[in-house]
């Protein structure tokens, strides 16, 4: 195990996939000369070269697409979008060509490739640069949609993505980056896709969320144990596909819910979580479900309408007590 | 840097009998296929949309004349011809227009998603412009991997108004790809004429902008066509220099099946007079001038593609409907 | 009242609001020479000339942005998607700009837009060409989203998009063109955005759908009066601004949900709609809300797969008396 | 059809000193308004990003010195410059950067998303590509309604291998639209150079295959850019012709506040070197050595200028929060 930063993980995912298969590169703006604009590919230029690490113009459509017909040819491109905001200007591309050539060839083609790059809210920069994007994605069937919250996580979950043979759109976060934490070093060490974790056990109350939220639920659920509440964080890590069954097995055992989500709630990432815990758990909820989202708005700038738009730990705290005190009906 | 070059006409070295067998061949193959695949649709045995490529037969057949088995071609919706002449199985292509078990795509992709990885034919692309950066990505796979292999990216005159186009040759000219970028002018998208689309309808000099190879072709002439995309291949192939083509063809249909080729956005007239330049008739008469094929050879090629056509359709009609599970296999790749 | 279809209804809502206001006008492709790709702008070109009735080449950014800078300046454009599955090379345009524009100006510019054409499943369109295109764009604050199912409401919904000042997202069924129905002659009816309506009355259970799955779900209804389930039908018809209200107040009714939608279902249309009624009528529940939903799978061509795609009028009865079957908790 | 000209130098008119005062004014007025803003970011009172147009400031300046006051205005996120120059308030645009109750969106916007409706600036606009075509659509309705306005669209030479470039285009030439396509070259995207971008690097040279009027001009020189930009008005405003302009110009400042200057991406010699070409000292040693200016009239345009951008801090400083109502304000637009 080593400690290191969310980013640093990310790098090292990197490095160690481009050592290990000669078909892996990286393209995108500004990832190689510049070392990203994140950092993320710091480096990366250096060790493997312009062949592998290729800068491009600003075409979000044009490089997406290269990325899938470099893949359809069994190469194992990592795209990074500087911004996933900007993956809307390649949102065709991902969805009518990378998730569907699967399947409309009938399984002749595949497209091993990964879309990456940070996404979610973002310091003061205002509507169209902080967005939730895996709300457009995780709908799609043909592809996969990952959000990691720890280094450990950034690191096997990319490893993952990066051996998938599908699209796996893989969402950072610009406010993890900094983030330390233990890697293990092992570079066979590898995170599944499709894999929910218990971060913190607990019996009342299930609460799911990732990300930056998932930090604002843990400062929640320590609060929260000081009341006598025993909070279970279930992070999904993976949204598709969703690891339902940890996640219905921690409802089974609590009994209540809350959902937790940045990005704006309605029809948002949570819309389906709570929908199918519902489904599947409805006799063992002694509440409905609620969610603490976003607010319904998009970002402002302002630093203190900011700070109203994303979901804060009083307001997790608040929901929590709420579904506790609510009797089982 | 920009090398350019005046339209291009026809040239005309002896003909060699088997070459001429073999294009006549193929653009009967693809103009009997779809002739079938028409009635098929008047029947319902075929459903959704179903372009037909009619009229252009000697560019897919001219063009991939000039390519290695080995090399690589992707198209867009309008792609029967362009899937046959790359030596694709009609009965398989004719089941999966059909939707069923044994089509190339097990049904699932129809008539405007027809891939076949066997001879390298990368699909059937619906969205207009959006395979142009998929071409360009396989182009980049190529020198990735140091191959020899080209790519022939084809698709019509509405792309190009499409920004994909745009994004697709300047990576293709800044990264200098193997790619062969053929549009088929066939003067309409739909029911919109190029000059009413383009402030540029000189296509091919959108190429030269990017200091791209950039030619104009009749792509009525299949030779003339394979001398072009000849020449693009040997200078792809050479050292990964990309090329832009403008083929001036003409779709002697209607857009699809529903839209009746008399429609209001061309005249009667106009399409007869273009039938005159049907590729078809023009290779068989210069083949019969030039002494290349007797009019015996002809009605035997003739014979022969029909048989094929016509096992095509029994292959397809007696081919099951896919089973039911397939609706949810193949979404995922598995490990 | 005059009987027409589907189509004409929209045809005579455009050329009413056309009459109206001089600064309303039509602009995608094949809208004018051509009469539109499924007719819908029929004669509009005759009647009101190229100026107003615009084609445009094959660029779904490109005149998705004319109509937003257009709008900026007061007029009132209404942009076709040929198909709404285009409208993903448009979505940057749209959700990064249009929907923003307000916003971000505080208030000092508006986007009174309309984006139409249809969407949802076709017949054997496969996988590219026959998505239930909604999912995208009803998350977004700014956009208002339309979905009509009858010819009545087809008119009274898109005048009233027309004369709305935001963007407003307003998708048809290819499928309903041709249908037949009762519509007003009113120049001045309108159906406000915003307001579900009741389809059926009943007091066993509520079905909410739109499009043509509300012609299944009535079909249903039908058949299950014979069985002694009395079905009450609720159309949305406005997904946002989603009129919760008379959905929640049905809910209230019969205390048993089932939703359906034609899409793909994991974080469809179907998630939000299930996740509120059980947020806000959780104890009127005696059931869990049911989802009657799209495969999880990209569209196929062969046509019983596509079959087997799109939900039944079967499923539609199956799962309404799994709800009615299931005991009050 | 082609109107293309050969890259422009200034020409050179006898200096009307009212016309130098108002050009050294407005761009002195954005050259500390920024260097102001770079402090307030520093001090934290600015956040997000903070582009700046420390060096540009003679595009701005000349090109809007060839509009009317009711002529319109749109750019990307590196817009104070334009902004300040159509003449908004720097007091609400300060307030606006500072996230201000009193700023021009009541600091719903920031930095990158100014808009003034008050002076037909239309934002403000981050998405790389995106506001090319609303300029059109602006355009559009400027033709529309027969009015006699025109808009200059600024963007960096980082759009221009965006597809909605190459889409805008082709409809502003196609539909003939009194939009001014302004690219101000500064020679990098990020850390990209345009030689990495671009396959062709003369960018006035896209217009070209279109058939616009297509001009290269110095953006140092701030009567060029008027001078360039006055013809292409002249044209816009008499028949509705697009025009696509070329200004070389260079940012002094790294990308945005977070990108040191020196960056990896280029040299210090060649920041140092070029601001030799500094626009502003270029204006004020040509006032001077015209005797347009004196360094008297010098030093109180700088004095007025300084005292205005203190007023505008402190206007921005003594503005309140935003009140938390705002949040939900402006999403949609009220009946
Ligand atoms: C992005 C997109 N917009 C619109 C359409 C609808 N559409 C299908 S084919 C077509 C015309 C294309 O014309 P062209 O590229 O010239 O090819 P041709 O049909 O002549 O072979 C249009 C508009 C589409 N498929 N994709
Ligand atoms: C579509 C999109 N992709 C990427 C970005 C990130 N980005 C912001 S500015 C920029 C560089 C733009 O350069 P240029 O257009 O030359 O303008 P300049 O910064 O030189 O003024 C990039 C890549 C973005 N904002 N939008
Ligand atoms: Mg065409
Ligand atoms: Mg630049």
């Amino acid at each position: 195990m080593a400690v290191m930063t969310y980013r640093e993980a990310l790098n090292q995912a990197l490095r160690e996939e481009m050592r290990r298969d000669p078909r892996v590169f990286v393209i995108g703006e500004e990832v190689g000369l510049y070392d990203g604009a994140y950092k993320v590919t710091q480096g990366l230029l250096k060790e493997f070269g312009a062949k592998r690490v290729v800068d491009t113009p600003i075409c979000e459509s044009g490089f997406t697409g290269v990325g899938i017909g470099a893949a359809m040819l069994g190469l194992r491109p990592v795209v990074e979008m500087m911004t996933f905001n900007f993956s809307l200007m390649a949102m065709d591309q991902i969805v009518n060509t990378a998730a569907k050539l699967h399947y409309m060839s009938g399984g002749q083609f595949s497209v091993p490739l990964v879309i990456r790059g940070p996404g979610g809210p973002a310091a003061q920069l205002a509507a169209q640069h902080s967005q939730s994007m895996e709300t457009y994605y995780y709908h799609v069937p043909g592809l996969k949609v990952v959000r990691p919250t720890t280094p450990m996580d950034a690191k096997g979950l990319l490893k993952s993505a990066i051996r998938d043979d599908n699209p796996v759109i893989f969402i950072e976060s610009e406010t993890l980056y900094h983030l330390k934490g233990e890697v293990p070093d092992d570079p066979d060490f590898l995170i599944p896709l499709g894999q929910a974790i218990v971060r913190r056990e607990g019996t009342d109350v299930t609460v799911v969320a990732y990300m930056g939220m998932m930090y604002r639920a843990l400062e929640a659920a320590e609060e929260l144990a000081k009341e006598g509440i025993s909070v279970e964080l279930v992070d999904p890590r993976t949204l598709r596909p969703m690891d339902t069954e940890t996640i219905i097995g921690s409802v089974r055992k609590t009994h209540r819910v809350v959902v937790v989500e940045a990005g704006a709630g309605f029809a948002g990432m949570g819309s389906e979580i709570a929908a199918f815990i519902t489904e599947q758990a409805f006799d063992d909820l002694d509440a409905p479900v609620e969610r603490v989202t976003g607010a319904n708005a998009p970002m402002p700038y302002a630093r203190n309408l900011e700070k109203l738009k994303t979901p804060t730990t009083e307001k997790i705290l608040a929901a929590v007590r709420r579904v506790c005190n609510a009797n089982g009906s | 840097m920009a090398k350019t070059m005046a339209p291009q006409k026809a040239t005309g070295p002896a003909l060699d009998p088997g070459l001429v067998r073999k294009l006549l061949t193929d653009m009967l193959l693809i103009r009997r296929f779809e002739e079938k695949a028409a009635e098929a649709y008047a029947l319902g045995k075929i459903g959704g949309f179903l372009h037909l490529y009619i009229g252009q037969e000697a560019v897919a057949v001219g063009a991939t004349s000039a390519l290695r088995p080995d090399d690589y071609v992707i198209s867009a919706y309008r792609e029967h011809g362009h899937c046959l002449a790359k030596g694709s199985d009609p009965k398989r292509m004719m089941a999966e227009l059909f939707g069923r078990r044994d089509g190339l795509s097990h049904g699932k992709g129809g008539s405007m998603h027809l891939f076949d990885k066997s001879v390298n034919f990368l699909g059937g692309h619906a969205i207009v412009g959006a395979h142009l950066p998929v071409a360009a990505g396989v182009a980049f796979a190529i020198k990735y991997e140091a191959r020899d292999q080209v790519i022939v990216c084809y698709f019509g005159d509405g792309a190009v108004p499409q920004g994909e186009f745009h994004e697709s040759l300047n990576l293709a000219a800044l990264w200098k790809l193997p790619v062969i970028y053929l549009c088929e002018n066939n003067r309409y998208a739909m029911g919109t004429s190029t000059d009413r689309a383009l402030a540029q309808t000189q296509i091919w000099k959108f190429g030269q902008t990017y200091g791209i190879p950039s030619e104009k072709v009749d792509g009525m002439d299949v030779f003339a066509v394979r001398d072009v995309v000849g020449r693009a291949v040997e200078r792809a192939r050479r050292d990964t220099t990309p090329s832009l083509i403008e083929a001036d063809t003409y779709r002697f249909r209607g857009h699809s099946m529903r839209d009746p080729a008399g429609a209001v956005y061309r005249t009667k007239e106009e399409v007869e007079h273009e039938k005159e330049r049907d590729p078809i008739a023009l290779l068989r008469q210069r083949a019969l001038a030039g002494g290349a094929l007797t009019e015996a050879d002809v009605r035997a090629i003739e014979k022969d593609v029909s048989d094929r056509i016509d096992e095509a359709v029994a292959f397809a009609d007696a081919s099951p409907e896919p089973p039911a599970e397939g609706l949810f296999t193949d979404i995922y790749k598995e490990g």
